[in-house]
């Protein structure tokens, strides 16, 4: 079980938001739901780069070669993943607070100006 | 669309993707013992440019490009942010009432503050050893000024944190790590080479070539960044008013100092 | 190899960084020259390689050149088809921003350079996109573009409707691109490898495809097609194209969406074309479907807008789909066509949108009911806009022409029948619009608001309401639309097309000649001229009339503008992508 | 031993994540977001990512849902001031 399950996670991470964001009843939560769709990616690439028995790539406190380390791209990749999700957070969240001044709610539903 | 058909392409959708993503995590390599050709490679190499945090030597030297590309997200996510937060036409600045604080919600965030913008500039510091790094110890570092908020009231961060400096400060970080950037193009190798410093002393502050550099860059741009980017918000949160406060029109064009 | 390549990219970011940091002490003038000056210089250095340097120049950012065959860095592998789209975008780039020259009514407070300075991130994110041989990297950009291209959408925040547009279109995409990054993933725990070449050659190794492979394949390509607006992915699209400042809508229904074909076409050429990779078939099944349905769909409600600029938009979805048929095919002559139809489209369609900016702010007006009749006096602007019908309907010798006759060539009668029928219709309402608006021709239609949105009582994006366009957004159009025609008649440029095609496809199949006007091919570009023509004329004379209901309201209905109705028909579209490739790894 | 905390970290970030989805409204949502990036950090940390961890501490605990919640005071503030707007623009047409 273990050999599948934070794949399964991960998973079950990204379809709980996608379901999350398309039943939202509010544009803010909306874009939570989006962040935790990303959560699922971060889940996936450290999971993937994990070595059994492996520690932190971080050679501060011991010789190189000493241990097995985990994969330290998927790291890196992780890293850049987690600051591209803050941002589109941020950015996103701008536009909803405009929306909700222009329109005057943040309920999805009542938003149907672009239609057809 | 009514919401029971949304439900219903919404379910056959997930239920697709579901079945598609189990079946492929049934096909991944055991968890913890996938092989990892690139990862190793790139310990290889971090070791040998005598970078021990090997996740900063693949951040700052071997995928460097990924961390320009990662860092322009931000600058552009907050000059969007400065742009679609703007003060629009019908809407006018209030100024936040002065707000009393706990004696020990102050004296505590008050302490804090130069421990956490220490903190933040040691992390910035030693990216290329231990955990942490431009990135990280940016965002503490801004953090720590927005301590003042809550120890003393908005008006106190106001003073201390002149807006424009900030936005100058996240363009000089874009801009010095482009800077580093060509450098190595015009020291005769190639863009963002790290080659033009030397690479030290392994496990010293000043190892690792240019990742100290750009991990610094890196800082002060994400300070920066963050810095500007709450205030945005707080402003809207705290400041701006809509045209439903705002009795005459022609108030709007309120200027701020 | 040549390390000036990563400056395409590193040049107009330092370019958007001095205009942010100069942007609060100098004037307008100075920070929207520096930015054309920008652009200009990165589009120089782009020709310069494409024209002078052999190709494909590859560069390994960071020195980073390959010991044993490996390496740790980033690579950037720029063919003439990966150059010729960077140039394609930088030049269409410089002409936005001559387009937009003074264009905006006031620029942010103390932020002279801020529009300036996003379009140059725009820019350097497209080009890092299309140069990039790194799979992640390439996400990078796609993050890039997307966040820059959001935040142009909602650029004039005190208009509704943009930001509405904006969020949209930000969730959607946000969501293919976490979808792109989990394929990514998957590939990465496959082969160990990040560089697009290494992960194709780590696929062929291990053999046959399995539901791993299948999975990324799908999860990829949903990012892409996202951003392609292929149905049912394309939701966001007229939303915030309709909504976002026209010099936006330029660059975005010029090129940006057609980068989601080129990805599309990239990942698969180098990933998954090989043994290991997705089987022939399937992938043709894949895009020949999701193609179709975008050309129909996008042809359908086209037809029946009355916004101008949601209608060029729902004609963008229509020639992407045709864009998706041609990639397909799988067929060399096939790509080289819609490279080509590529190419000419980014003029056309370009041009069609600085003319609705005319439009808009002349008249306030982008509504086809209400300009009725109102713009006799602007004879260039319907002059452009005429021809742009024209050439959307794919008229010889434009280049949309050339680019639709050489690919219906290679795909056989009843594909043909769907070039011929998507581009009568789209350019048939582009000509419609003009015979009402331009010539005030056929009675007035009705106003039924029933279920659409009209473009009456816009905001103008310039200052004030223009009395007299300027030359800038004359000249703009007319140099764009020439392009487009120079694409059709010009041989070298064919030849050029061709060759870079073949060479980035080279895994598929090996061929042959330059493309060339075929003489079936430029008679059907005729007949669906005069089909759009004959449409439009019946259009105008016979107005649709206030119905209660009518065949394509139950579609129309599907575009709500909702949030959650697009994310559940993108998770949808992930699921038919799959069952579509399905077949490929049983 | 190391299994056995992966796979507790895993378990809550599966609920949190749910959890996160599931509370509807948003400036609760950003508290239980809150908690995501916590439980997140916790995995990133056993599995040997304490740069990640670090950054997701930093941003996923706190930034993030702060934004959010600034958001949320702003939309709030919004509906406040619509009440009292809502009589003048009635004449006014907006």
């Amino acid at each position: 079980m273990m050999d599948v399950l934070p794949y399964l996670v991960a998973a079950w991470v990204f379809l709980v938001g996608c379901y999350g964001l398309a039943t939202s009843r509010n544009l803010i939560h909306a874009v939570g739901c989006l962040a935790v769709c990303q959560a699922a990616t971060y889940v996936l690439l450290l999971a993937v780069g994990y070595r059994k028995g492996g520690t932190s790539p971080v050679f501060a406190d011991f010789t190189p070669g000493a241990r097995a380390v985990v994969d330290p791209v998927v790291q890196a990749l992780a890293l850049t993943d987690v600051v591209v999700g803050a941002t589109v957070t941020a950015l996103l969240l701008a536009l909803v607070i405009q929306v909700a001044k222009r329109h005057h709610t943040l309920d999805p539903d009542e938003l149907s100006e672009l239609r057809g | 669309m009514n919401r029971r058909l949304r439900m219903w392409v919404l379910l056959l959708g997930l239920a697709g993707t579901a079945a598609l993503l189990v079946a492929a995590a049934f096909r991944l390599p055991a968890f913890g013992t996938g092989f990892h050709p690139y990862g190793d490679r790139a310990v290889h190499e971090a070791l040998a440019r005598q970078t021990a945090n090997t996740v900063a030597a693949v951040n700052f030297d071997q995928r460097a490009f990924d961390t320009l590309g990662e860092e322009t997200i931000l600058f552009a996510a907050v000059l969007g942010t400065v742009v679609l937060l703007r003060q629009a036409r019908d809407e006018r600045h209030v100024e936040p009432a002065p707000a009393d604080v706990a004696a020990p919600v102050r004296r505590y965030a008050l302490v804090l503050l130069p421990v956490t913008l220490v903190a933040g500039l040691y992390i910035v510091a030693h990216g290329q050893l231990t955990p942490g790094g431009g990135f990280q110890g940016g965002v503490v570092a801004a953090t720590a000024l927005h301590l003042l908020y809550i120890a003393v009231d908005y008006r106190a961060l106001e003073r201390i944190r002149p807006l424009g400096l900030f936005e100058v400060g996240d363009a000089a970080g874009e801009a010095a790590y482009l800077v580093i950037g060509v450098a190595g193009l015009l020291a005769g190798s190639s863009y963002l080479a790290n080659t033009i410093l030397p690479h030290g002393t392994f496990n010293t502050l000043s190892s690792g070539g240019t990742v100290p550099l750009l991990n610094a860059a890196i800082g002060m741009e994400v300070a920066c960044a963050v810095v500007v980017l709450l205030a945005r918000f707080l402003d809207q949160a705290v400041e701006i008013e809509g045209e439903g406060a705002n009795e005459g029109e022609n108030e709007g064009e309120g200027e701020r100092t | 190899m040549n390390h000036l390549l990563p400056l395409a990219v590193a040049g107009p970011l330092l370019g958007a960084a001095l205009l942010v940091a100069a942007g609060r002490f100098v004037p307008r003038v100075v920070a929207e020259a520096v930015g054309g000056a920008v652009a200009a210089a990165t589009a120089a250095l782009i020709l310069y390689l494409l024209l002078a340097v052999p190709s494909p120049v590859i560069e390994w950012v960071g020195g980073w050149t390959p010991r044993h065959g490996h390496s740790v860095g980033i690579v950037l592998h720029a063919d003439h088809l990966a150059l010729g789209m960077a140039a394609l975008v930088s030049l269409l780039v410089l002409a936005v921003l001559v387009y937009s020259w003074r264009y905006f009514d006031e620029p942010p407070h103390k932020h002279a350079g801020s529009f300036p300075a996003l379009v140059l991130l725009f820019q350097a994110g497209m080009c890092g996109f299309v140069l990039t041989g790194d799979l992640f990297n390439a996400f990078v950009f796609f993050e890039l573009m997307g966040v820059v291209a959001y935040a142009l959408t909602g650029y004039r925040v005190e208009a509704a409707k943009a930001v509405q547009g904006g969020l949209t279109f930000g969730v959607v995409n946000s969501l293919g691109a976490y979808a792109m990054l989990l394929g990514i993933g998957l590939l990465y725990s496959r082969t160990g490898e990040l560089a697009m070449r290494h992960i194709g050659a780590g696929l062929d190794a291990r053999g046959a495809p399995d539901a791993l492979v299948l999975a990324a394949f799908v999860l990829l390509l949903t990012g892409l097609l996202v951003k392609a607006a292929a149905v049912p992915f394309h939701f966001w699209l007229p939303d915030a194209h309709a909504v976002a400042p026209t010099p936006v809508c330029m660059l975005l229904s010029g090129v940006m969406v057609e980068l989601g074909v080129y990805g599309t076409a990239r990942v698969y050429w180098t990933i998954f074309a090989g043994p290991g990779g997705i089987p022939p078939e399937a992938v043709t099944r894949t895009l020949l479907t999701f193609g179709v349905l975008s050309a129909a769909v996008g042809a359908v409600m086209c037809w029946y807008q009355r916004h101008v600029k949601r209608l060029l938009a729902y004609s963008t979805v229509a020639h992407t789909g045709l864009f998706l048929i041609g990639l397909g095919l799988l067929k060399p002559e096939a790509t080289s066509g819609i490279a080509l139809y590529v190419l000419g489209h980014a003029g056309v369609k370009a041009a069609l949108f600085a003319c609705a900016g005319i439009l808009l702010d002349r008249y306030g007006s982008i509504d086809e009911y209400e300009l009725h009749g109102r713009a006799p006096e602007l004879r260039l602007t319907a002059l452009y806009f005429v021809a742009g019908g024209l050439a959307l309907a794919g008229l010889p010798p434009f280049g949309t022409g050339l680019g639709k006759a050489v690919t219906e060539e290679a795909a056989g009668p009843w594909l043909t029948v769907v070039f011929v029928l998507v581009s009568a219709v789209t350019g048939g309402a582009v000509l419609r619009v003009a015979a009402r608006v331009f010539g005030g021709f056929g009675p007035a239609p009705a106003d039924d608001a029933e279920c659409e949105t009209s473009g009456e009582r816009e905001q103008p994006e310039t200052e004030q309401q223009l009395t007299r366009v300027p030359d800038t957004m004359l000249a703009v159009p007319g140099a764009l639309l020439a392009g487009a025609l120079l694409v059709g008649v010009v041989p070298a440029v064919r030849a050029a097309v061709g060759s870079a095609t073949d060479e980035a496809a080279a895994g598929v199949s090996v061929i042959p000649v330059p493309p060339h006007w075929p003489a079936a091919g430029m008679l059907l570009g005729v007949l669906s001229a005069a089909v759009a023509a004959a449409l439009a004329f019946l259009a105008v004379r016979r107005p649709q009339h206030t119905r209660s209901r009518h065949w394509v309201d139950p579609l129309r209905l599907l575009h709500s503008g909702h949030i959650g109705d697009y994310v559940a028909w993108t998770v949808a579209g992930t699921a038919l992508l799959g069952a579509l490739a399905l077949s490929g790894v049983l | 031993m190391a299994d056995v905390l992966i796979a507790v970290a895993l378990l809550l970030v599966a609920a949190t994540a749910t959890a996160a989805v599931a509370v509807r409204d948003p400036a609760r949502q950003a508290l239980v977001l809150s908690v995501l990036g916590l439980t997140l950090t916790l995995l990133f940390t056993v599995l040997q990512a304490p740069d990640v961890a670090l950054s997701q501490l930093a941003v996923g605990s706190a930034l993030t849902p702060l934004l959010i919640l600034l958001s949320v005071r702003k939309a709030r503030r919004r509906s406040l001031d619509q009440v009292r707007a809502e009589k003048e623009a009635e004449e006014g047409g907006t």
